[in-house]
């Protein structure tokens, strides 16, 4: 059962902090709360999201956005929320209905999914893949089945040609994308995220602890070039600013969420705002140096799971509860929980500030078009991280 | 050219054709019904005239008669030209510039809704502002508003 | 501020009518309510307090401009009066998504169809909100207008009037308050499962 | 990169011929109710996938019968009637139909009155055009210049409020003058207005005119040729786009412009060919300057004196016709009018520019995408009051 769990999670599955090994009942539980937690993120970011959303918004604009609903309009998107759920479920009469109703769905999970492999501090993972750049870019190509069943289902033509823009412009982001992450992994040699940290923590020329310095960005003009195309195919990928054609508000009406209303439009309102966030966190980790940013981290003791760290801390201890009070009062646990919340407070400061840049880039660009997506991606972006790839490659022979 | 040279160019291409209406204000030429196609190809190919741009064609219910009123311009000699066509009230029908001025497409199915002017060999004839289904013209002196229309009273 | 326990139940009403996004007003009007056992009809379950604030300050209006009102509309939704700040800035384009139709603008007989078309688009809690002397009555075209519709009222229901010709963005801005106290003393629930309000 | 249509169309043809690919055509509505449709026009679109084959505008659904009610009321009522037809810029179509029943009485207008008419007029021409710019930027996506757009719009509202107590439909230039005199403080907003206006100017520049994405939207698209634009009847910043240098406020003077001097833009093809959608949008952003300018000139020239002419309380005009094209910011708009010497008039036609404007788009919109149509149809910047009339 053990050697189960640990191929399914991960190499060294014995410092997956929330994985240990024991009974399939304990994994389960513990995996649909992590689960639950991983959704709130979601819809966390999408209430950030909207709330940051219509407030820069009205800031770039000159106006101010909601202020009154709440302290500072904070309670607006909950209201949003609440709103939407009470809306009346309505299907058009000409839709396919279980299509209709599938779509959100699968456009929700195809964004939650990613999550599972995501980090959000140095242990604070849902699971350490050891494919977790694969296993990401694999499951976001369900959002987009979720969206072409979204354009056919509702049977109106908005959605059908909203549909048809986001299958090509899928097309054409994915290749330019995947190419500007082998640029990466060629580098870091593997492709999980605690190993791409750690290549961009190795001293670079010479500089014995490059805190800065050593980000992905800058160790290589490859992959200084694989950022700018990575994260253009990410707002491709996130439906965002010049590339929101699928969702064309002044030529296509609304796009394939043309003819959803009430809560199934709000999980495609959350898709999109959690597609951003795992943008721009993936984005965070794979080129900014994800939670070895400009904070620097404690040193944390060797991995160790929580299991063992457990027993160490709390021997002798009769009761349970002082046993808990122990392990929190542990130096040992202190500075390990603080390298974890410095992590996350690196890795999730730089993703939000890419969040925002998204939300600033969709408040000044227009929207290009179908056409000029597809030669944007497919006749500059591809040949360019084609060679990319080529001089990380050949970087990579010349060092070593 | 001033208008008196272009009504004596005119009247030497078209002797005794045309009259000259007599109201005060800007000055208008009645052409005949069925010569209005040659005076309208020979004003717009004629090189000193030259009157490329129809302005504006109205039709006009003057209680008695009706009549169909023309403005050219022309934008390299900048002088203007007025023609007016009277109809009869029963069977109002005259020949279509379209072929010649494209704007004139949509001005003569304007002309055509409002006061049911009937315009030959237009590409398609039919309603341009008012529904379809809408009975009457309403320009003309003598029409009545509808008392209802799909079931909205008035 | 005087404070609010003295206050009698009707002040509260009145202000809360005048200010429904104050939280805190409304609740402590709720409690008096419930203390004093208030004519059963006015009493307003906390769950249809939730529902209607939330529904009143996120007020979703559908962009449905018709002619010069529309262009005040526009204002409205402009930097000087931004209608944002309370929520209504969202303009979706779809009627699905869209709570309040702001019919901006003369409605002619070759419009109506579609006006009535998209109204029953419109998912459920809708509202209505005939902005103009046109669509109230016609407006300057009421005499002669043959082929307009002489108030909207005439096809569909219509919650809120705003008068002028452009209204004014502040008339706007007040038809919105009147909407939201509006929508604040609605009871979903009640009217849904008969549960709540006179429980 | 000029998709190329023809070659595609062609393929795709013999493709469906060759039986192997069937392709249907379908009909889209840009129905009356669509964000980018400026209003209640209605698009019918004959589309092969996202390939235009006709564009079909139909017109009427806010036919309010201006022309029935000219007929039916007095000469002075007809003037708030007119205020709602192109609705922004009413100063515009007010003084075009004012100065067309002063030209059949032969009366004469004071100086002052004609100056704040060119001033107001002026000023109303630089709120439209605002407005033609924040749409177009919203058609092809870019939400934030709408709202720069309006915000400089205020100023000029604000203004007219002062002037004429009201935000859109004035009501101000009346027969034989103006409502209102210009006192100092309404000319220092305006000398403020004309200050910031032109220091925000360049603000619009960088946010869409040299904006790459925006060039690449609206270059090359719609191109319209000069005998196109002249048989179709276009006018206005349409027309001098394709390269036809005619503004009437230049070749047929109206309300001593002459006195006034400023150059009229025309197409030049900068960032691609003459008369593409960035043209007409790169014309009307020329003409605000050229308008700031000429309100300035007649500011510092206004002359003393009275605004109004004294007039009989029942107008009744000479029996005859006149027709008097003024230059709206959509091109020209005149009234034909046709008196018989009774207090309300035989006949008053009007001639929209809109409704020329609009009626070449189903021969520019062949063979485009369905993003271009809307790009078109944006950049020719009509408004459905004065096509509906």
């Amino acid at each position: 059962m053990n050697d189960f769990i640990q191929s399914l999670f991960g190499p060294n599955g014995v410092n997956v902090w929330i994985a240990p090994s024991s009974t399939w009942l304990l994994a389960t539980i513990l995996f649909t709360g992590a689960g639950i937690v991983v959704f709130v993120w979601v819809a966390l970011m999408s209430v950030i999201g909207t709330y940051a959303e219509r407030r820069v918004a009205g800031y770039m604009q000159g106006r101010l956005g909601p202020n009154r609903v709440g302290w500072f309009g904070v309670l607006q998107p909950i209201a949003d929320g609440i709103k939407l759920l009470g809306k009346e479920d309505l299907i058009p009469a000409g839709a396919a209905k279980w299509l209709f109703r599938l779509a959100p769905i699968l456009v929700f999970c195809g964004v939650l999914i990613p999550y599972a492999a995501l980090p959000f501090s140095p242990r604070l993972v849902v699971s350490d893949m050891a494919v977790a750049i694969y296993y990401i870019l694999a499951f976001e190509a369900l959002e987009v089945v979720g969206v072409l069943m979204a354009g056919w289902a509702p049977n109106s033509k908005w959605s059908l040609y909203g549909g048809m823009r986001l299958a090509a412009q899928m097309l054409s982001y994915e290749i330019p994308m995947g190419l500007a992450l082998v640029v990466i992994v060629l580098f870091a040699g593997s492709l999980n995220f605690q190993q791409i940290v750690a290549w961009q923590q190795t001293p670079m020329m010479g500089i014995e602890d490059p805190n800065i310095l050593g980000w992905g960005i800058f160790r290589s003009p490859a992959c200084f070039v694989a950022f700018f195309i990575f994260f253009i195919g990410g707002l491709a990928s996130a439906k965002r600013a010049p590339f929101d054609l699928p969702e064309a508000e002044s030529e296509l009406v609304a796009g394939y969420h043309t003819e959803y209303s009430g809560m199934r439009f709000a999980f495609f309102f959350m898709a999109e705002y959690g597609a951003m966030y795992l943008v721009s966190a993936l984005t965070a980790i794979l080129f900014l140096g994800g939670w070895y940013g400009p904070l620097p981290l404690p040193e944390g003791i060797s991995p160790a799971s929580l299991v063992e760290l457990w027993n160490t801390n709390t021997a002798g201890q009769e009761s349970f509860w002082s046993a808990c009070q122990a392990f929190i009062s542990a130096p040992v646990v202190l500075t390990t929980a603080g390298a974890e919340l410095i992590g996350f407070i690196n890795l999730a400061g730089k993703a939000l500030i890419l969040f925002f840049t998204m939300i600033w880039i969709r408040w000044t660009l227009p929207r290009i078009r179908i056409d000029q997506v597809m030669h944007l991606c497919l006749k500059v972006l591809l040949p360019l991280s084609m060679i990319a790839a080529l001089g990380a490659a050949i970087q990579i022979v010349i060092m070593n | 050219m001033e208008f008196t040279q272009l009504w004596d160019k005119l009247n030497k291409r078209f002797p005794e054709r045309l009259t000259l209406a007599t109201e005060s204000g800007d000055k208008q030429i009645q052409v005949k019904v069925d010569d209005l196609i040659a005076v309208v190809d020979y004003i717009k190919n004629d090189s000193a005239l030259a009157f490329n741009f129809l302005r504006l064609i109205s039709a006009v219910d003057t209680g008695k008669e009706f009549s169909c009123v023309y403005h050219f311009y022309s934008y390299q000699h900048a002088h203007g030209l007025i023609l007016t066509v009277s109809l009869n009230r029963a069977n109002p029908t005259l020949p279509s510039l379209s072929s010649r001025y494209a704007t004139a497409d949509w001005l003569e199915r304007e002309c055509y809704d409002m006061m049911g002017f009937n315009f030959l060999e237009h590409p398609e004839l039919r309603r341009i502002l008012l529904p379809h289904d809408w009975d009457g013209y309403p320009l003309r002196k003598d029409y009545q508003q509808p008392a209802e229309y799909h079931g909205t009273k008035h | 501020m005087s404070s609010n326990e003295n206050k009698t139940a009707e002040e509260l009403l009145a202000q809360s009518i005048s200010n429904p996004r104050d939280l805190t007003r409304y609740l402590q009007y709720l409690k008096i309510i419930r203390e004093q056992e208030l004519s059963s009809s006015v009493l307003i379950c906390p769950f249809d307090a939730a529902i209607n604030w939330s529904r009143a300050n996120s007020i979703w209006p559908l962009t449905f401009g018709l002619a010069c009102c529309a262009i005040e509309m526009m204002a409205v939704g402009a930097d000087k009066f931004d209608l944002d700040r309370f929520g209504a800035g969202a303009f979706r384009a779809t009627p699905r998504q869209a709570d309040l139709m702001i019919v901006a603008g003369t409605v002619t007989y070759k419009m109506m169809p579609r006006v009535k078309k998209l109204y029953e688009q419109m998912p459920d809690p809708k509202y209505v909100m005939a902005m103009g002397a046109c669509t109230i009555g016609g407006g300057p075209y009421c005499k002669f207008g043959y082929h307009v519709v002489k108030g909207i009222d005439k096809f569909i229901p219509v919650d809120i009037y705003v008068p002028g010709c452009p209204p004014r963005p502040e008339a706007l801005i007040d038809a919105l308050f009147k909407l939201q106290a509006k929508i604040a003393h609605d009871s979903p629930l009640e009217n849904r499962f008969g549960v709540g309000g006179n429980g | 990169m000029a998709l190329n249509t023809e070659k595609f169309i062609s393929q795709v043809n013999d493709l469906s011929a060759q039986g192997n690919l069937h392709t249907e055509e379908i009909l889209v509505n840009m129905g009356p109710q669509h964000p980018s449709t400026h209003g209640v026009l209605r698009l019918v679109i004959q589309t092969d996938g996202e390939l235009v084959a006709q564009a079909f505008p139909q017109v009427g659904f806010l036919h309010r019968c201006f022309e029935k009610i000219a007929e039916s009321v007095t000469y002075r009522q007809v003037v708030p009637y007119t205020d709602r037809l192109d609705y922004i810029a009413s100063m515009n179509n007010a003084l075009a139909y004012v100065l067309g029943v002063e030209k059949l009485m032969q009366i004469e207008i004071f100086p002052r009155a004609q100056y704040i008419r060119v001033i107001v007029a002026e000023l109303n021409r630089i709120a439209s055009h605002l407005v033609a710019f924040g749409t177009y930027g919203l058609d092809l996506g870019a939400f934030t210049p709408f709202l720069y757009g309006f915000r400089e719009r205020e100023l000029i509202l604000s203004i007219f409020e002062e002037l004429s107590g009201a935000r859109l439909l004035y009501h101000y230039p009346r027969i034989g003058g103006v409502a209102k005199d210009i006192d100092a403080k309404i000319a220092a907003d305006i000398r403020a207005f004309i200050k910031t206006m032109r220091r925000t100017w360049p603000e619009y520049n960088a946010l869409l005119t040299e904006n790459q994405i925006f060039i690449k939207r609206s270059a090359n698209i719609g191109v319209i040729s000069a005998e196109n634009a002249i048989s179709y009847g276009l006018t206005g910043p349409c027309l001098r786009a394709s390269g036809v240098a005619f503004d009437i406020r230049k070749a047929q003077p109206y309300s001593s412009y002459e006195k006034f001097d400023f150059n009229i833009p025309t197409g030049q093809g900068t960032k691609g060919q003459v008369c593409d959608c960035w043209d007409r949008y790169w014309v009307r952003m020329c003409e605000i300057q050229e308008s700031l300018k000429i309100i300035e000139q007649a500011l510092d020239s206004l002359p003393e004196g009275e605004i109004r002419a004294k007039l009989p309380a029942v107008l009744k005009l000479p029996a005859g016709n006149v027709y008097l094209p003024c230059e709206n910011p959509r091109g020209e708009l005149g009234f034909f009018i046709i008196s018989d010497f009774q207090p309300k008039a035989l006949r008053i036609k009007m001639r929209a520019p809109s409704f020329c404007n609009l009626s070449i788009v189903n021969k520019i919109c062949r063979g485009v995408l369905v993003a271009d149509v809307v790009a078109i149809v944006g950049s020719l910047d009509i408004v459905l009051g004065e096509i509906d009339r």
